[in-house]
């Protein structure tokens, strides 16, 4: 049983990992992020099923409050990618490089 | 005497040049007070000399643990080897602030952190410290050369950088080796010279450690191919910095040979002894047929001073006692004389404005005593006997002779070499017929005349009467000689062109 | 408990001091020059309460704090100096970044030492979720601290990228701590280091991959070959003390807790040395290549942190996991935390209003102007390029040993080929500061004068370390 | 080991004192305090002439010990001792030795003398006068030397002074070229002589490198190493004796001022060569084949020389030609192991080579240093003294009995003779014709027949006493040295060569009275015909002779200059400048180069993947992430 969890958690991560680096929307990118830490989540809860211990489930927790802050400020990023270039294109934002 | 003796020796400089730079002297207050601690080293250098008793072994030893866990400790001494050296570096740099009175003050203050680092690389005992000196002693180079020098100096001063500094990382990996190694082997950290010797080194690795201290040593001496940073180096350098770089830094290049390479890595080096004195004399016959072909008279003696280092060097490779003595005695009389040259040159170019050799003449009968001087150092320079240059190139040529047939007919035409450019170049400049460059050529005022003096003398007295200098060589070298019996001392190499003529050991 | 507090005081005191900050800032009286000294005080204070448990030298050298999610160690002490230390330059040197950019408000400062205190915890964390946490708590402040320039579209951008690969770094490090947890019912290192004892390294893919996810997102932090790319756009869009802190504070804390994760178990650490061998060689050589072709200071500076990582990474592959004491990590660290703060903090005063002196070119002809500062910072690259009598020599000096001792010496070598290839990019800003004539006068007057103080305090510091024996 | 006597140390000091004295004040008071010409002239005679009172002290001394152990010694010093090499600055006076530091004394306290005459008014009189000193006081450690090394300072020493004299005149750009010529032909010959000294010395110099005790154990000396070493002793003894193929530098020489000429290049530098052969007699005498290539290439060259002595116009390269050739003598004597003969003709050749070249001194003097000798003619009325004493020189020169050089000569033709060296012997004696020839023919041309020149005629005369008077005494010795040696044949006792015998290894030939006859017979018959042919043609005046065909050739000296520019210099020179243009930037500094310019093309290469598309450095996270895991598994395969 546990590894149709695990498949299901892998498929998400690598989802999330293809669009990270497949979609150029800030939005779609941080999403992907998202999709991979829940990714994790769903496997902490399910070796947590499998162990017979709660620790999964709290850890589980913890990361789903740091993917909030993260997110946060990952909203206020946006905003002010917005604001300088009016896009949201990662891709635009290319001025730093060499 | 008292007991911290060469650490006042190293430090004293160091410190009065970190203080000019730190401080707003003006450049007077810095000549004169570099000038003052040069002399103070000079008399405590000459008072070490007088009491340096030539066991053989290291004296005036100072011993502070610094890492204990690595064995790295702050531990200096001397033995006859690196006496002379420290003697050369006291006795000669003091005629800079002397002769040269017009430079900044940054000038002065490397001059001085330059002259301690250098007898801090010297006297260090210990191979980590050796090896903070020997890259202390490289950055006053580096800022003389950049700030002081001569128009296309930023292209040399990189090179001589760049090229000396990755010499002596692969140095510093091949130290850590053989720390490690005495770790492995005795069970012990230590990082002592004296201890390294014990080490039973075999193996691709040991070789490989073996030519980073050979690349790092071939670099600073310079041995061909290592060589093509001197020449830009050389000539763009200011002559101070020329005259430090030749007159006492590559010879510590040779010392570093002696120390290290020789006594610990005995089966190494005897097995790439030929390669190296090869590289040695090639590097003797290809900078002084170089020297031909300079218009600058400063270039011409730089390469002149490669071609004699490729000579000096020659005598460490022939592993015979005759050889190696004649090389530390060589190391002297080079620095006195080409060092002097350096500064004659330094003269010769405030004077004229020129370095160009076609565009001087007939200053022999303009500057009479400068010519004199310039002749009696160039003939040192040259290996006249009577004149300290004859008795460790006679030496070294003896030395090579035995080794190697071959190399040691090679060796002797530095005779032929070394005097065919330089009497070209003597008679360019000095005699002939003066043209407007020379016309008003003042000769050399008082005080530059008795700074040269004492130099001049001891290129002359070296040559009529080196014994007193040889009986405080000699026990170091033997005892260098003794301590590895099986290996070095019986590597004759057989004369493949001549069978006969093979030295037999005795 | 007590005594598990006691060990935690500096953390304490940087977590409370940072809560305060923030709470502070919102009064409009206190103005940013307070708040610069009071965070400066706040990791003074820190730095010695630390400092005084190192003296004392409680004889424990693994006290357990919190059941076991924390551990201080000698290790962990020295880190945890260094950050407190870097805190403190920069706070300083922000003060005198921050006279000639406007864009500072006091909570940058309460961002700092929130900061710091993640890295505290990272250095103690021995659990990963609290590493995790510990972790975010760092990141979320730098990638403020990065960004703080909001009129600022280069700012803005580097935050971007830095979020953006950050988390997903951070995603795998999670993604590698559910592994983890699936295969050993704990995130406990010392549980981990357990379970690997008794079932093996290699047996176990759970083990495998999720030590090689939590590699990845430590490799990525510390600016690794190859999740390096970031670390270059990063620095130069960040202000220059900022700069500095990540390139010191923040490697010191993610190498501090990569040594401690590795070290866990014999095993586990044999099963990734050959990588970490190649990642160590990349490292350093694509920074340097990376750093060779540079014309902005700042590039070229994270260029040379990356070599420094892959220098860091060689002392990790030569570590002994039966005896380790992580102190040629810690001294490479706080060698290289001395020359890289300095050279930041003089170029917080003078880098000029908004940052306009940033290439190689700005900076000719310096040391006829300032030459003072010109020293400060050639001394500060001598440091970084690893020549004695600097502290970043004696730094090389030990991580060559280890790892010569420890039977890397192909590892050795490349590391000094390395130097050789790094040496030129540092010698060319002091032939610039020194070798040629000022194209500009540099005489706007410096704002204050903490900046500069701390330059020479650093100076001093690089000499310093350079003495200060260490036992390997 | 032999007696030691303290005063030996004192002989080369005393004008190395001098020389180092003449040239303080010179240099640093000469200009200041106008330092009178007689004073530097007297100051420089001090020294030679005390050195010349201790030599015949020496002599007395040596004369009074038997004559197998005349053997007087001084070690002043230790000059440097390392493992099994010990040197002492020591000197060593044995007859050999005794014999030419009295004749070196002697001429050399006479050309002083001459000088103090013939250099008047030359601005650098002090500079001369403390050249000259050094160079004598280089030629008495040259000769007093008690090892091959100290021997060689003396060696190198009059080399140097040989440069600082040839290019005395030093504005003109061929004086000083003269110089550097004569200096470096010089070091490639004692770079022979430094390669010998280190063979020998590892064959049998450590126990002991001093003269006495090598002689003592040449015995082990394997045959390879022993023609090892004589043949590279040779080679210095050809560049300081001008043999062939180093000889081209002394005609050259010949720029100096005439004393030099007359002291260096004649009578005794050039002779050091001849001295270091006889010196080591104990290692010649035991190779033959050494011997053997000696005598042939110094008779070859005494041939070329005589040769190009019959062409020159210049009445000083006459001389030195002539030199050359009476060298080529001297090493034909030592070759053939008539290590007597050969020092014998050192000492006659010094008197009147010495002479002749005074007195053509003398005549330059007179002339305005003109030397040209179509210029000259008729002078025998004007310059009687320095005509009469140039006669008796060229008599001695020539061969005509019973003038010095005839027994000299004759003694070393017989020798070859008589060890059986027919082909030696024969070009000797065709050599000596020639010899009486070019000097009779300069003889001529100089004073008979009508002057060529009537103003510098007009204002010619007879030179000052102090230049005359040595011409008379040395025209004594041209006349009576040969006196010290005469053979049996005349009823002689050979007094010198009794007298040497203790310090060289010679076998004296057993020849029947009918070699010599034939041997003196012959040499009479070549003079008489030289000076013939030369009457012939020039005792009566004649032109200036055009040369065609073999004698352009000649008078070009076979164009042997040239050839060595070609062959030697110029390569010498391209070498180097192939080494700095070509060599050096492209070859030996090109792996620095290309480093350097691989080290920048990669550098700014690698900018390319710092593209700045936070993407692609998501990519480069995941490719590097997936590489891994790909060795990841292989490895757990």
């Amino acid at each position: 049983m546990i590894h149709n969890y695990l498949f299901l958690s892998i498929i998400l991560f690598c989802l999330g990992i293809v669009g990270v680096i497949s979609r150029r929307n800030v939005f779609t990118v941080f999403m992907s992020i998202e999709l991979m830490l829940n990714a994790a989540n769903l496997a902490f809860i399910a070796f947590s099923r499998v162990h017979q211990n709660m620790d999964g489930h709290v850890l589980a927790m913890m990361v789903m409050a740091v993917a909030a802050a993260e997110a946060a400020l990952a909203l206020a990023v946006v905003i002010l990618l917005h604001k300088h270039k009016s896009k949201l294109d990662t891709n635009v934002f290319s001025l730093l490089k060499g | 005497m008292f007991e911290h003796v060469l650490s006042v020796i190293i430090f004293l400089p160091i410190l009065a040049g970190l203080l000019l730079l730190v401080t707003p002297a003006s450049r007077t207050i810095a000549r004169v007070s570099g000038l003052i601690i040069s002399l103070a080293t000079l008399v405590l250098s000459l008072d070490l000399y007088a009491n340096f008793s030539a066991t053989g072994h290291l004296e005036f030893v100072e011993y502070i643990p610094w890492i204990q866990s690595l064995g790295v400790s702050y531990h200096l001494g001397i033995d006859g080897i690196s006496l002379f050296i420290l003697m050369a570096g006291s006795v000669l740099l003091p005629m800079v602030y002397l002769v040269f009175t017009t430079k900044e003050k940054g000038y002065y203050a490397n001059l001085l952190i330059v002259q301690g680092a250098m007898a801090g690389a010297v006297c260090a005992a210990d191979m980590i410290l050796f090896y903070v000196f020997w890259e202390v002693m490289l950055l006053p180079v580096f800022f003389m050369l950049g700030l002081y020098g001569g128009p296309k100096r930023l292209p040399a001063t990189l090179k001589i950088t760049l090229y000396t500094i990755a010499g002596s990382l692969l140095m510093l990996a091949a130290i850590v080796y053989l720390g490690v190694s005495y770790h492995a082997q005795f069970n012990e950290w230590n990082f002592a010279i004296s201890k390294m010797a014990q080490l039973n080194l075999t193996g691709r690795v040991a070789a490989v450690a073996f030519f980073g201290f050979m690349i790092a040593f071939a670099i600073k001496i310079p041995l061909f191919p290592f060589h093509t940073w001197l020449p830009d180096a050389y000539t763009e350098a200011p002559t101070a910095t020329t005259f430090v770089l030749s007159a006492i830094m590559a010879k510590i290049g040779v010392y570093g040979v002696i120390r290290f390479v020789v006594p610990v890595f005995d089966e190494q080096f005897a097995r790439f002894a030929i390669l190296l004195a090869y590289s040695g004399v090639i590097g003797m016959m290809y900078c002084g047929l170089a020297a031909i072909a300079q218009k600058d008279f400063k270039r011409m003696l730089a390469f002149s001073s490669a071609s004699h280092m490729g000579i000096i060097a020659l005598g460490v490779f022939c592993m015979n006692m005759q050889a190696l003595t004649g090389t530390i005695y060589q190391i002297v009389a080079h620095a006195t004389s080409t060092g002097v040259l350096f500064l004659f040159a330094g003269i010769l170019e405030d004077r004229t404005n020129t370095r160009t050799i076609d565009d001087l003449g007939g200053i022999a009968a303009k500057a009479p005593v400068f010519a004199l001087f310039f002749a009696i150092a160039m003939l040192a320079s040259v290996g006249l006997p009577g004149t300290s240059g004859f008795i460790g190139e006679f030496m070294i040529i003896l030395g090579a002779i035995k080794f190697n047939t071959v190399i040691g007919v090679l060796a002797g035409t530095s005779l032929i070499i070394g005097v065919c450019y330089m009497l070209w170049m003597f008679q360019r400049v000095f005699f002939e017929k003066s043209n407007a460059n020379s016309e008003n050529f003042k000769d050399l005022s008082l005080v530059e005349g008795l700074t040269f003096l004492p130099v001049i003398i001891l290129i002359i007295v070296m040559g009529i009467y080196p014994q007193p200098f040889l009986s405080k060589i000699t026990p170091s070298v033997a005892l260098q000689f003794s301590q590895n019996p099986p290996v070095i001392a019986q590597t004759v190499t057989t004369n493949a062109l001549l069978p006969e003529l093979t030295i037999e050991q005795k | 408990m007590t005594n598990d507090l006691m060990l935690l005081l500096p953390l304490i005191i940087i977590g409370a001091g940072a809560i305060l900050l923030m709470l502070t800032s919102a009064f409009e009286k206190l103005n940013n020059e307070v708040t610069a000294y009071g965070s400066a005080i706040i990791f003074a204070v820190a730095f010695l309460v630390q400092l005084s448990a190192c003296i004392s030298g409680n004889a424990v050298i693994f006290s357990e704090a919190f059941n076991g999610i924390l551990v201080v160690s000698n290790f962990s002490k020295a880190a945890g100096l260094i950050i407190l230390a870097c805190g403190f330059f920069t706070t300083l040197s922000s003060q005198t970044y921050f006279k000639q950019n406007n864009f500072c408000t006091p909570e940058y400062y309460s961002l700092t030492v929130f900061a710091a205190s993640g890295m505290l915890l990272l250095t103690m964390a021995q659990e990963l979720i609290t590493v995790f946490i510990a972790l975010e708590i760092m990141s979320l402040a730098i990638y403020i601290l990065v960004g703080y320039d909001r009129k600022n579209v280069i700012s803005t951008e580097a935050v971007l990228k830095y979020l953006i690969l950050g988390a997903f770094a951070g995603a795998f490090f999670t993604m590698g701590t559910a592994f983890i947890y699936g295969a050993t019912a704990s995130t406990k290192f010392i549980k981990i280091s357990q379970f690997i004892a008794s079932h093996g390294f290699s047996q176990s893919p759970a083990i495998i991959g999720g030590s090689f996810f939590i590699l990845v997102a430590f490799l990525f932090k510390a600016a690794a070959f190859p999740f390096h790319a970031w670390v270059i756009d990063v620095y130069e869009g960040a202000s220059a003390p900022i700069t500095g802190y990540m390139a010191t504070a923040l490697k010191a804390a993610i190498f501090t807790v990569f040594a401690n994760f590795l070290v866990l178990d014999g095993t586990l650490q044999a099963g990734w040395i050959k990588y970490l061998f190649y990642i160590a060689v990349f490292t350093m050589f694509v920074g340097n290549l990376i750093a060779i072709g540079q014309q902005s200071l700042k590039r070229m500076l994270a260029a040379s942190g990356i070599v420094h990582t892959g220098y860091l990474l060689i002392a990790l592959v030569a570590v002994d996991s039966n005896a380790f004491t992580g102190s040629v990590i810690a001294y490479y660290l706080a060698a290289y935390a001395a020359g890289t703060l300095g050279i930041f903090a003089a170029l917080s005063y003078l880098g000029g209003a908004g940052e306009k002196r940033k290439n190689f070119d700005d900076f000719k002809g310096l040391a006829k102007a300032r030459p003072y500062s010109a020293a400060a910072i050639s001394i500060f690259l001598l440091s970084m390029a690893g020549i004695p009598p600097t502290a970043g020599f004696m730094g090389k000096f030990y991580i060559i040993t280890s790892a010569i001792e420890a039977g890397q010496i192909a590892l050795a070598v490349l590391g000094i080929i390395s130097s050789i290839i790094s040496m030129w990019y540092y010698l060319r800003l002091i032939i610039n500061m020194y070798f040629y004539e000022a194209e500009e006068q540099f005489n706007e007057s410096v704002p204050s004068q903490s900046a500069p103080i701390c330059t020479f305090v650093l100076v001093i510091c690089v000499f310093a370390i350079s003495l200060y024996p260490i036992a390997i | 080991m032999g007696q030691s006597v303290n005063y030996l140390g004192l002989i080369p000091l005393f004008p190395l004192l001098g020389s180092v004295l003449i040239g303080l004040i010179h240099v640093f008071a000469g200009k200041k305090f106008r330092i009178s010409e007689k004073f530097y002239g007297i100051l420089a005679c001090v020294g030679p002439v005390l050195s010349f009172i201790l030599a015949l002290k020496t002599f007395v001394a040596l004369k009074a010990l038997a004559p197998e152990s005349r053997f007087l010694c001084h070690k002043a010093f230790t000059w440097f001792s390392v493992g099994e090499l010990h040197i002492d600055m020591g000197f060593l006076a044995d007859p050999l030795s005794c014999l030419m530091l009295l004749f070196v004394t002697f001429i050399g306290s006479l050309i002083h003398i001459y000088s103090i005459g013939y250099m008047g008014g030359d601005k650098n009189y002090g500079k001369f006068f403390s050249y000259m000193n050094l160079f004598l006081g280089a030629m008495l450690v040259l000769v007093l030397g008690d090892s091959p090394v100290v021997m060689f300072v003396g060696w190198e020493g009059v080399g140097l002074c040989s440069y600082l004299l040839i290019s005395f005149y030093s504005e003109d750009r061929s004086n000083v070229l003269a110089g550097n010529k004569a200096f470096i032909v010089n070091r490639i010959g004692d770079l022979g002589f430094v390669l010998g000294m280190a063979f020998l010395f590892w064959g049998i110099g450590a126990s002991g490198f001093d003269f006495l005790s090598l002689k003592a154990h040449s015995g082990n000396l394997t045959p390879a190493i022993a023609l090892t070493v004589c043949l590279l002793l040779f080679v210095g003894a050809t560049g300081k004796s001008a043999q062939i193929p180093l000889y081209v530098w002394l005609p050259d020489a010949m720029a100096g001022p005439t004393p030099v000429s007359a002291l260096i290049h004649a009578a005794t530098m050039v002779t050091a060569g001849v001295y270091m052969v006889a010196r080591f007699s104990f290692i010649y005498a035991n190779v033959e084949l050494a011997g053997n290539i000696i005598a042939w290439v110094g008779i070859l060259t005494a041939l070329l020389a005589a040769i190009f002595g019959m062409f020159q116009d210049d009445i000083k390269k006459v001389l030195a030609y002539s030199t050359v050739s009476q060298l080529g003598y001297m090493f034909a004597g030592v070759g053939v192991a008539a290590y007597s003969a050969g020092i014998f003709h050192v000492f006659t050749h010094a008197f009147f080579k010495a002479l002749l070249f005074l007195g053509a001194g003398s005549v330059i003097y007179a002339l305005h240093h003109q030397q040209n000798i179509w210029k000259m003619g008729g002078l025998k009325s004007k310059m009687p003294k320095t005509y009469f004493t140039m006669v008796i020189g060229a008599l001695a020169l020539s061969g005509c009995p019973p003038f010095s050089g005839f027994f000299s000569k004759d003694e070393i033709l017989y020798s070859a003779l008589a060890t059986g060296h027919y082909g030696i012997w024969m070009v000797g004696v065709l050599v000596a014709g020639m010899t009486a020839y070019y000097t009779f023919r300069m003889i001529f041309v100089v004073f008979h027949g009508t002057p060529r020149d009537q103003h510098a005629f007009d204002h010619a005369k007879e030179s000052p006493a102090v230049m005359t008077v040595p011409l008379i005494i040395l025209a004594v010795g041209a006349l009576f040295a040969g006196f010290l040696n005469l053979p049996a044949i005349f009823g002689g006792s050979q007094m010198v060569t009794h007298w040497l015998a203790p310090s060289l290894t010679e076998h004296h030939p057993h020849a029947s009275l009918f070699i010599e006859i034939i041997a003196i017979g012959a040499s009479v018959a070549a003079f008489v015909i030289g000076i013939k042919i030369a009457y012939t043609k020039f005792g009566q005046g004649a032109p200036a002779p055009e040369f065609k065909g073999f004698a352009e050739f000649a008078y070009h000296k076979f164009y042997v200059d040239e050839l060595y520019h070609a062959i030697i210099v110029q390569p010498y020179k391209a070498i180097g400048s192939i080494i700095w243009k070509t060599l050096e930037p492209n070859v030996t500094d090109s792996p620095v180069k290309a480093a350097s310019k691989l080290y920048m093309a990669i550098g700014t290469a690698f900018k390319v993947f710092q593209v700045g598309y936070v993407r692609i450095y998501a990519i480069y996270m995941i490719v590097g992430l997936s590489l891994m895991s790909l060795f990841l598994s292989q490895s757990l395969n």
